[in-house]
C-alpha cells in the first residue's frame, strides 16, 4: 500500500506516530473522559469504552465543559495522554492542554486541523504519523 | 505576534516566573491562534480549582512557590463538595483534604473564594463589552451571552495564566467581528403560553446547542419577558450540548437587539426552524430515562439565584420531602447568607430540602448514597450526569422537581408543547 | 388607560386590601402620567427602608398588617447603621430600635434583608432589557444605563406598590422610544493617561448631571476599556448633580453600542463640548471645602464592590489609618463575607479600615464623633453630605483618601487634567 | 390690581390656595429638605433655609435621590407639607408623595405643570390659586 498524506494546518509543534482513534462526535472532556485512565465514558460518544492514551485522536471539535485543560494535564501526569490532536477546528479549551503540559511537564503534544476530506480518510486509518510542523498527516496502516 | 514593552518583560521573567510561565502560554496560545496582540482583561473568573487529579493542583502550587499573585480581581468557580457540609454529603476525607490544598494554593495567588459557577449572582460581573477572561462553560457563555462582556471560553489553567498576566492573545470571542452570528434559529408553531413553563429555557437551550455546534447562533422568536433565569439555564445547556461560547437571542441579548445587530447587517449563512416537534425529539435526548424509582431530586445547575429559591420555595407551599428522598440544592454563599437573613433558609429546611454551597451535583458521590433513579431541572446536569455517574437522570421542571420529592415517586406533568 | 382582567381585579381588592392600595397608588400614576397601559415587572429594589421620619414605616407596617406580600424578588436598599455595628458607629438605640421594626415590616412583605444600594454587586441584577421597579437613584441610574434594564425612576414608597402587584404603569423609562439621548456631550481634549485614575468618572459624572439636568445625555469620548467601578461612580454622581436615571456612553453601554444606537438614528438637540478646564470648573463646585484638618475618611458610597476591596488594600500598601483619624468603607454583605473568607477583611482591618455594611456613610452620626473634616472619594457623597452633616467633605480619588488616612492631614494629588 | 392667571396642566388633582415658595433651582429632597420642618437645607437651592411648610410650592423639577416621596409623606404626617406643587416638568419620583399620601393619608396635594412663562409669572408671585381640575393658578397678591 502506497502512503497516503493528508495536508494538515500545524497548531502546535512537534511530530510523533502512533495508532489513531478517530471519533465522529463532537468530545467533552470533563465527564466524557475519565482522567486517571484516558478512557471514553461519555454514552453519546461513538467511541465510549475506548482508550486515547498514546493514541492520535481525532475528532471534530470540542464540547461541553470547558475543564479539557485539567483532563489533559492530568492525562500527561499519569502518563495517559494522547499523542496528538487532529481536529476540523480547535479552540482554545482544546489547547490549553498541550500548552500548559509543554511549560509545566516539558511534554510535547501536537495539535493539527484537517479539513472535512481528511477526516473522511482519516475515518480508515489504523495507524498514522502527525507532523505539525511540516503540515502532513502520514498514514502508516 | 506585536507586543508591548509590558508583555515582553512578562515574558522576560521581568515580573517574577510564575508571571512568566503565564505569559509564555499565553503568547503561544496567541501565536499558534493567528492573534496580531495581546489585550488586559479586568477580571478573570478561575476554573481551575475542579479537582480532576493531581495535575491542576499541582500546576497552581507550583505558581505560588514561584510568588506568583492574580493582578486582577479573580472569582473561583464550584469545587466538588460543599466545604462546611461536606460530611453531611458523605464525601471522602481525603478528598477534602486536596480541597484544602486546593483552596490554599488558588486563594494565596489571590483568588476570591467564591466557590460558584454563578459568579454573576454573587456581585463578580463585568459590564457590557469589557474585556475579561472567565472559565466554565456556564459563566463564559452567560457572560458573552447575556452580559455581552467580551471573554474567549477559556479553560480551567489558562484562566490562571491570565490572572497572573492581566493580559489575553487578541483573538476568538474578544473580537467584535468574531462575534456575529452565522445560524438564525427560528421559533415557529410555539404559544405564547409554552414560556410559562421555565422548563422551555432548558430545553431550547438543548436544541440550540445541538443544531449549532461550535458555530454562533442567535435565536428568534423567545418573547421579549423571558426572565434572567431562564436565560441563564438556556446558557448552561447550550454550552453543554454544543461548544457554545456566544449566543444571541433576537430583542433580549444585547448584542441581538435587532437581527440585522446579531448578524453585523449580513445575511445568515444557516437558517433552521425549532417547532415544538423538534423541542419533544430534543427532549428525548436530553432525558431519555424511566427508573424504577427516584430517589434523588438535585436542583441548581448552575447555581440558584435568590429568585430561583424563592420559586423553589413558593413550590413546595408548606408541603416536605418525602422520606424516601433527597433534596440537595446547590446555590452561591452570598445567597444562602441572604436566605439565613430573612428566613428562607429555615423555611427550605423545614420542607427537607439540603442546601448546599461551593460544590457542584453533578460531582456528588452517587456511590455512597445507593441512589438509583435522579430528577433535577438542569439540561446542562442531565447531559453530563451519566457520564459522571452512571446514573441517567430525569429531566423536570422546577415544579416536577418539587411534585416528585413530596409525592416519593417520579411526577412529570404534560408540557404545553408536548 | 387599558387595564386586564387581572390588573381590575387588583383593583378590585381580590388579592387583598395592601395589593389594593399598591395597584391603586400605581393606576393613579399610570393616569396622571398618560399611560396606556400596565406592564409586569419581574423584580424590586426598594428604597422605602430609608428611615426619614416614622409615616413610610408606618405605611409598610400598615401593608403588613393588611396581609400584604411582594409577588417578585425584591431587595433592600441601604438604611441608615450598620445593623449589627451600630453600636460602634455610635448610632442612637432608639433608632436601632426603629430599624428593628423597619427590618421586621420590610423582610415580612417578602424582601431580602440585602442592605444594598449596590445590589448589582450582591446577585441582585436583572438582564438587558428585563422590565423591573427599581428605587434609589444610583441603582436606578446604574440598572437602566450600565445593565440596560428598564426601569422608571421609582421613588421610596412606589417600590412597595410594585412589589405588592408587580406591575406598573407603561410609561417613562420603561419604553424604548423615551430611552433615546437628546444631548450629545463631547469630551475634547483629554489624553488617555487622564483616565487612569479613577476619579475623573465622579467629575464626568458630575458634569453630565450638571449638563443634562433630567434630560438624557450621551458622553462621547470614554476610554472602551473602562471599568465597572468607574462607571459605577459616574453612574451615582450624575444622578446627584442631576435628575439623571439612564445615560448613554458611547461604545460603552449596551444602548449606546454606537452614537445612532444612543440617538436613535436622529440628530442630536444639542451638543456640548467638555474640556479639562471645564472639568475643572466642576471639581471646583463639587468640592468646595478646605478644613483645616480632616479626620474622617470614608469611602463606599455606593458601596464597595470586591474589586474596589482589592484596590483599597493595595493603596494602603501595608501602612495604616493615622491615630488621629476614622476610616470607615462601606460594602455589602455578601462582599464582607467574600473578604472573611479570603483573608482581605482581616488585612483592612489591620489597616485601620472600619468595615461596615447595611448603611450608608451620609448618614452617619457625624455629631456624635466631632468630626470637622471629611474626605470621601465619592462624588455623590459630597454633593449630599454638607445638607446632611453641615460639614462640607473634600473629594479625594481613592488614593488620595487612603495617603490622607496614613499622613493624618489632607493629601490631594494633582490629576493630570488640572 | 387685575387677577393674573396662568394656565397649567393638571397633574394631581385638587384645588387649594396659600403662599407662594419658588425657587429657580432643582430640588432634591432627600438630604436638601428637613422632614421634621420642611425647611430646604440644600446650601445650592437659592431657598435656603425657607420653609414650604403650608407653601405652594413652585420649582423647575427634581434632582438627585429618589426619596422625595418619603420626605414628602412624612411632612405630611408631621403636617410640614407644601400645600401644592408647580413643576415645569414632573415626574414618577415626585408624584409619589402625593399620590401616596392621598391613599394612606387621604390627604390632597395638587400638582400642576407650567411652561416657562408661567414659571417667570410666579417668580413675581405672592399668593396664588392652585386648580388643577380646571388647569388655572390665579395670583392673588
Ligand atoms: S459547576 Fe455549576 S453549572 Fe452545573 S455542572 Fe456543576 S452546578
Ligand atoms: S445609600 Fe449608597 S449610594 Fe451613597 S448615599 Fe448612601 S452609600
Amino acid at each position: 500500500m502506497a502512503l497516503t498524506t493528508i495536508e494538515c494546518k500545524g497548531v502546535v509543534k512537534g511530530k510523533v506516530a502512533g495508532k489513531v482513534l478517530f471519533s465522529r462526535k463532537p468530545l467533552s472532556f470533563i465527564g466524557g473522559v475519565d482522567p486517571e485512565t484516558g478512557i471514553i465514558q461519555d454514552p453519546l460518544s461513538d467511541q465510549y469504552g475506548q482508550s486515547m492514551a498514546d493514541k492520535i485522536l481525532v475528532f471534530p471539535f470540542g464540547k461541553g465543559s470547558s475543564g479539557a485543560g485539567l483532563v489533559l494535564l492530568e492525562l500527561a501526569r499519569v502518563g495517559k495522554a494522547p499523542k496528538a490532536l487532529v481536529n476540523l477546528r480547535t479552540n482554545t479549551v482544546l489547547l490549553t492542554g498541550p500548552l500548559v503540559m509543554r511549560e509545566f511537564y516539558k511534554k510535547e503534544m501536537p495539535v493539527v486541523c484537517v479539513n472535512e476530506a481528511g477526516m473522511e480518510i482519516l475515518s480508515q486509518a489504523g495507524e498514522a504519523t502527525v507532523d505539525s510542523t511540516a503540515g502532513e498527516i502520514t498514514l502508516t496502516a | 505576534m506585536y507586543l508591548t514593552d509590558y508583555d515582553k518583560s512578562l515574558l522576560n521573567g521581568d515580573f517574577g516566573e510564575a508571571a512568566r510561565i503565564g505569559m509564555s502560554i499565553l503568547t503561544d496560545l496567541g501565536e499558534t491562534m493567528g492573534a496580531e496582540k495581546m489585550i488586559s482583561i479586568s477580571m478573570v473568573h478561575d476554573d481551575s480549582a475542579w479537582y480532576s487529579g493531581l495535575a491542576a493542583l499541582e500546576f497552581a502550587e507550583h505558581l505560588v512557590d514561584l510568588g506568583g499573585k492574580f493582578c486582577v480581581p479573580t472569582s473561583l468557580n464550584s469545587c466538588l463538595m460543599d466545604l462546611e457540609k461536606w460530611q453531611e454529603q458523605r464525601f471522602d476525607p481525603e478528598l477534602y483534604i486536596i480541597h484544602k490544598r486546593i483552596e490554599k494554593a488558588h486563594t494565596s495567588l489571590g483568588a476570591s473564594a467564591s466557590w460558584t459557577c454563578a459568579p454573576y449572582f454573587a456581585g463578580f460581573v463585568p459590564r457590557f463589552g469589557e474585556q475579561v477572561a472567565w472559565a466554565e462553560s456556564n459563566a463564559t457563555n452567560y457572560v458573552n451571552s447575556i452580559i455581552g462582556a467580551r471573554t474567549e471560553r477559556y479553560a480551567g489553567l489558562l484562566d490562571l495564566c491570565a490572572g497572573l498576566t492581566g493580559r489575553v492573545p487578541y483573538q476568538g470571542l474578544h473580537c467584535p467581528e468574531n462575534r456575529r452570528a452565522e445560524v438564525l434559529i427560528k421559533l415557529e408553531g410555539f404559544k405564547e403560553d409554552d414560556f410559562l413553563d421555565d422548563a422551555i429555557y432548558d430545553m431550547l437551550g438543548y436544541v440550540h446547542g445541538e443544531i449549532v455546534g461550535d458555530r454562533i447562533g442567535a435565536m428568534e422568536g423567545l418573547p421579549l419577558h423571558s426572565k434572567i433565569d431562564g436565560l441563564k439555564r438556556f446558557s448552561a445547556t447550550s454550552a453543554s450540548s454544543g461548544g457554545v461560547g456566544l449566543f444571541h437571542l433576537i430583542g433580549l441579548t444585547p448584542e441581538a437587539q435587532t437581527l440585522e445587530m446579531a448578524f453585523h447587517g449580513k445575511k445568515p449563512k444557516d437558517v433552521v426552524i425549532v417547532t415544538p416537534e423538534r423541542l419533544r425529539e430534543s427532549e428525548e435526548r436530553m432525558s431519555n430515562s424511566s427508573p424504577k424509582e427516584i430517589n434523588m431530586v438535585t436542583v441548581g445547575c448552575p447555581h440558584l439565584s435568590h429568585a430561583e429559591c424563592e420559586s423553589l420555595l413558593t413550590a413546595f407551599a408548606g408541603r416536605t420531602v418525602h422520606s424516601s428522598m433527597e433534596f440537595w440544592a446547590f446555590t452561591n454563599r452570598c445567597n444562602k447568607q441572604h436566605m439565613e437573613k430573612n428566613g428562607m433558609y429555615e423555611a427550605l429546611r423545614r420542607c427537607g430540602v439540603k442546601i448546599y454551597t461551593d460544590g457542584c451535583p453533578m460531582s456528588s458521590p452517587f456511590d455512597r448514597w445507593n441512589f438509583t433513579g435522579i430528577m433535577s431541572n438542569s439540561g446542562k446536569f442531565s447531559t453530563y450526569c451519566f457520564s459522571y455517574s452512571g446514573i441517567k437522570p430525569v429531566y423536570g421542571s422546577l415544579e416536577d422537581c418539587v411534585e416528585t420529592a413530596v409525592a416519593g415517586t417520579m411526577q412529570r406533568s404534560a408540557k404545553s408543547w408536548h
